[in-house]
């Protein structure tokens, strides 16, 4: 079924018990995104170690593909480079603009390609993309 | 059912198609936006090949024929909402309709002029359209915006109605149905209040005016508002209706061709009601198109689709009572309801829930539904909603029932 | 003729109709509204047949179809005029687009933010939709509306441009071509003085968007607007283009649905540009219809399509001038000018030249124009004109020029 | 040819030769009605003597259908009572909306009825009753 596609076991499984949830008291920067068109929201804190990714904590409500993806996400980048962090985060971005031609780079991504199917459904990409959106606006702000 | 309107269904084409998984379409979002029927397709398309000129301006056949179509598909939806011909105003929407009133209402010149100590009334529930033009109106003037709360089961709380609607208030604009609750509001009620202490009632009827037969008269309002894509006609039209003599008393809010009496370059007039309210080259396909859905649901009949609907959401609520973990946001009981019946399924984000009842082919919309404020007191995130019109039957009721199990046996939630 | 654009009329299908008399219909009215071809025609209609549904609002593949639709049609606008495509914005006419920069501009919290002391800057030659809004905005914000005056033969008077736009300057809005003389305005001597003084320019590209290729960067002009129906488009859709930077800074005119970023029962704030000018569910048949026909004039191609018009033009120009007691008002050469002429015939009055055409099966516009003070200025009670699209051909001119000689003949007037 | 049922011999010389044109010194109002759509405009003074038109006199720029008509009018209402002229203007506003199905009481209409083929052009009918309805406008002002 074309639904196991987008809702892989790895992402029920980050549904059900999030990662990184709950925000931190230590940051360098909060931020808050949201979608304003289905409603779903995230507020994240990050905490950088000179160039390294230290701590990504966050909290949020929305769809299991909104919350499953900053759990990955959180999963991911913790303790990356800045450099590294932002390449997975292209290489997450340019997955969720590939219309399921791609299955993603698994050393990259890791968890991460299990939403290679969410490009096939254009309209939950943003869901995907919230959380990650969080931490490219929250780094580029502490970083630049 | 005793309201068997199955032969209509195949007059939309839309229904001919397969979606997602090869299954046929189910089409529960008709409060988002409704099917057109082939005749009002062919309306438009007719228009354009056949009489398309710019109306009540060229001196020539063509321009009198697509002016005699534009006035008589005025003269339609007078007719349909039991209003004068002259009262009725092509808009692009009803979100237009309700700014475009609510413009009219600040701008110098119109009697009532909205003004700092005004009080403009809204309720809780409404849609971000009759509300957000309210709030900047109130900006702009320095009015206040108050509001009638909702009770528990999804209604209106006119309890404080005398606090509310107070001597100062200018304007009370409301929903006629919900498009989250589906709940009919007591307007007598609103109306009585509203015009002893000489407010004007806004009625947003976007819900309404597609689902049953209305007369202005009736209703007592002063303005009313309606999207044409929701009535089964064309998108980008809708209308704005207003009484005769409030209409001519209000300033337009949109400049431009064919709305003026005179100009020079520092000034202008204006020209009656209803043109000056429809500056430039109008929406004349569209209108022609909303004029043919108009026929198309008077030959149905506004009380049979009604009825029709009733039975529906009836049939709707019943199934869903009886699924554990599925609660239905709004009243349970059909008093004063309509086919609009929002739902959340414990332990699945809306989102999800219409992600797979889409994989069955069932459309339906998920989210906020354009009434955040409404989620926030219910502190809700969304809810899924359903909603009918006169091409859905029983059978989308039982496929839509059984797709809720599918998502809880998806999702792992409830027994 | 060098361009041969005949094999496309037949894409047309009012053409196959007969008007007053029996007449072929010689439709020489593009100037208040465009013809449409079949391709458009039924891109409107195939959006309803199968993919209909409101966008960027439901969980279903339909919403995703027509989304996804609707947003190629901003992609393809964007095409269509240099921009980028979030700057383009979807309105119901370009009436529209022009009031709501002029309600923008004045909504408190926009940047710029007109206000007391401020000067508009307009033409003697504008269409009332570009004329009126400003005089509004004017009266609303107490700035001072000011104009360039017009040259004995229609064109702008810019000798002392470096009065009328000063340092007070905040908007110059502008026709890009003449509805009533055809003009082309020497654009970029005006982009110039109004930018060295900080003013933004609002361009009218209603007569020359449908015509001839635009380039908004190259224009340097900071919003642009035409509208759907005269560019072979469908009724009620019209684009408003804006600078993105400038756009970001404007708050919005029109409010209700998918234009938020959050709200509450006090207040709201935006979602991004484009999303934040359009409330609302949109015009979405018609955006796509507007598409279709941006596919179909670039297989003709603009610069055609320009080529060709400018053929007509020269024709209907030479055959004017030998007949006597004909007088063209506007431009007699070819320099800067495009399809549209307007004349008189001495002792006709317009409404009665444009009927005696009409029997002949010639549609052409007759009266003011919506250029009220343009007429005034030339002391004319109206004019007749004639207007061309891709559709239109020699033969076209030779009908009307016969007709003319009719005219005069049926009135007795001339030798 | 439809044209000539629209443009009848009678409504050429009233054009050519309108009558009552040139506002008088004298009146009792004065009434200025235009048609915004094609810019044609009509002032008219009227003048009564008790229950009867005494004079009315009037200037305008139009087309030959509004400054015909105009003309006929006048000659038509002039010396006749407050109630005969409001019957006669009955009886043209009707002919007006008859879809070329009347000819017209000439009884009533005399040179009016040449207005007749006006009825069959939607567009031309607001030209034919503009003088009308500022006599209409002007009398009802003094009667009433
Ligand atoms: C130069 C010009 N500006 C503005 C308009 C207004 O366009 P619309 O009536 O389509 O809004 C027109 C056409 O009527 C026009 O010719
Ligand atoms: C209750 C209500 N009001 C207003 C609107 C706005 O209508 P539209 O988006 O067609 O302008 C809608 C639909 O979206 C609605 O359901």
């Amino acid at each position: 079924m074309e639904l196991d596609s987008l809702y892989q076991e790895v992402i029920l499984d980050h549904y059900k018990s999030p990662h990184h949830k709950g925000l931190s008291d230590q940051k360098d920067i909060q931020v808050h995104h949201k979608n304003p068109s289905c409603g779903d929201e995230v507020t994240l804190n990050l905490v950088m170690d000179g160039q390294v990714v230290k701590d990504v904590s966050w909290d949020g409500v929305g769809c299991s593909i909104s919350m499953a993806s900053v759990s990955v996400m959180s999963e991911l980048i913790i303790g990356k480079s800045y450099v590294q962090a932002l390449a997975i985060f292209d290489a997450f971005f340019e997955l969720m603009q590939s219309k399921g031609q791609s299955s993603g780079d698994e050393n990259l991504l890791e968890d991460g390609v299990a939403f290679a199917g969410v490009s096939k459904f254009p309209a939950r990409i943003k869901c995907a993309l919230l959380g990650w959106m969080a931490f490219k606006d929250a780094s580029t702000q502490v970083m630049e | 059912m005793s309201v068997d309107l199955s032969k209509y269904k195949k007059d939309f084409p839309i229904f001919a198609r397969k979606v997602r998984g090869g299954n046929p379409l189910i089409y529960l979002d008709s409060g988002a936006t409704s099917q057109k029927p082939e005749s009002v397709i062919s309306a438009e398309a007719d228009f354009y090949r056949t009489i398309n000129a710019a109306v009540h301006r060229g001196a020539h056949l063509l321009a009198e024929e697509a002016s005699e179509a534009y006035e008589s598909a005025r003269a339609n939806v007078a007719k349909f909402i039991g209003a004068k011909t002259d009262e009725v105003v092509f808009t692009k929407s009803a979100t237009e309709s309700l700014n475009m009133i609510a413009y009219s209402l600040g701008n110098l010149g119109s009697t009532p002029h909205i003004s700092a100590g005004d009080e403009i009334v809204v309720s809780e529930m409404e849609h971000h359209a009759n509300l957000i033009p309210w709030q900047q109106l109130a900006k702009r003037t320095g009015a206040k915006l108050t509001w009638f709360s909702i009770t528990k089961d999804g209604r209106l709380d006119l309890s404080d109605i005398s606090s509310v609607i107070t001597k100062k208030t200018k304007i009370v604009a409301i929903t006629h149905q919900s498009n989250v609750f589906g709940t009919i509001v007591p307007l007598s009620e609103i109306t009585k209040a509203a015009h002893a202490v000489g407010a004007l009632v806004v009625l947003d009827a976007c819900q309404s005016a597609p689902h049953f037969s209305i007369d202005v008269k009736k209703l007592d309002v002063d303005f009313l508002a309606f999207s044409g894509h929701k009535t089964l006609g064309p998108t980008g039209v809708g209308v704005l209706w207003g009484k005769a003599d409030v209409l001519e008393k209000l300033e337009p809010a949109l400049f431009g061709g064919s709305m003026v009496d005179s100009v020079t370059m520092e000034s202008a007039t204006w020209a009656n009601v209803p043109r000056k309210f429809e500056a430039g080259v109008p929406n004349m396909a569209q209108a022609v198109g909303l004029s043919a859905a108009i026929d198309y649901l008077n030959i149905v009949g506004m009380d049979k689709i009604f009825e029709h609907e009733q039975e529906l959401t009836e049939q709707l609520l019943s199934g869903l009572s009886k699924i554990s973990g599925v609660n239905v946001v709004g009243p349970l009981d059909m008093k004063d309801r309509g086919g609009v019946i929002s739902f959340t399924v414990d332990g699945v984000h809306p989102h999800d829930v219409g992600q797979v009842l889409d994989q069955y082919g069932i459309a339906v919309r998920t989210g906020h539904h354009c009434a955040w404020p409404l989620m926030k007191k219910l502190n809700l995130v969304g809810t899924t909603r359903a909603s009918f019109h006169l091409y859905n039957d029983s059978n989308d009721i039982y496929a839509l029932l059984e797709a809720i199990e599918k998502v809880k046996s998806y999702f792992k939630v409830g027994k």
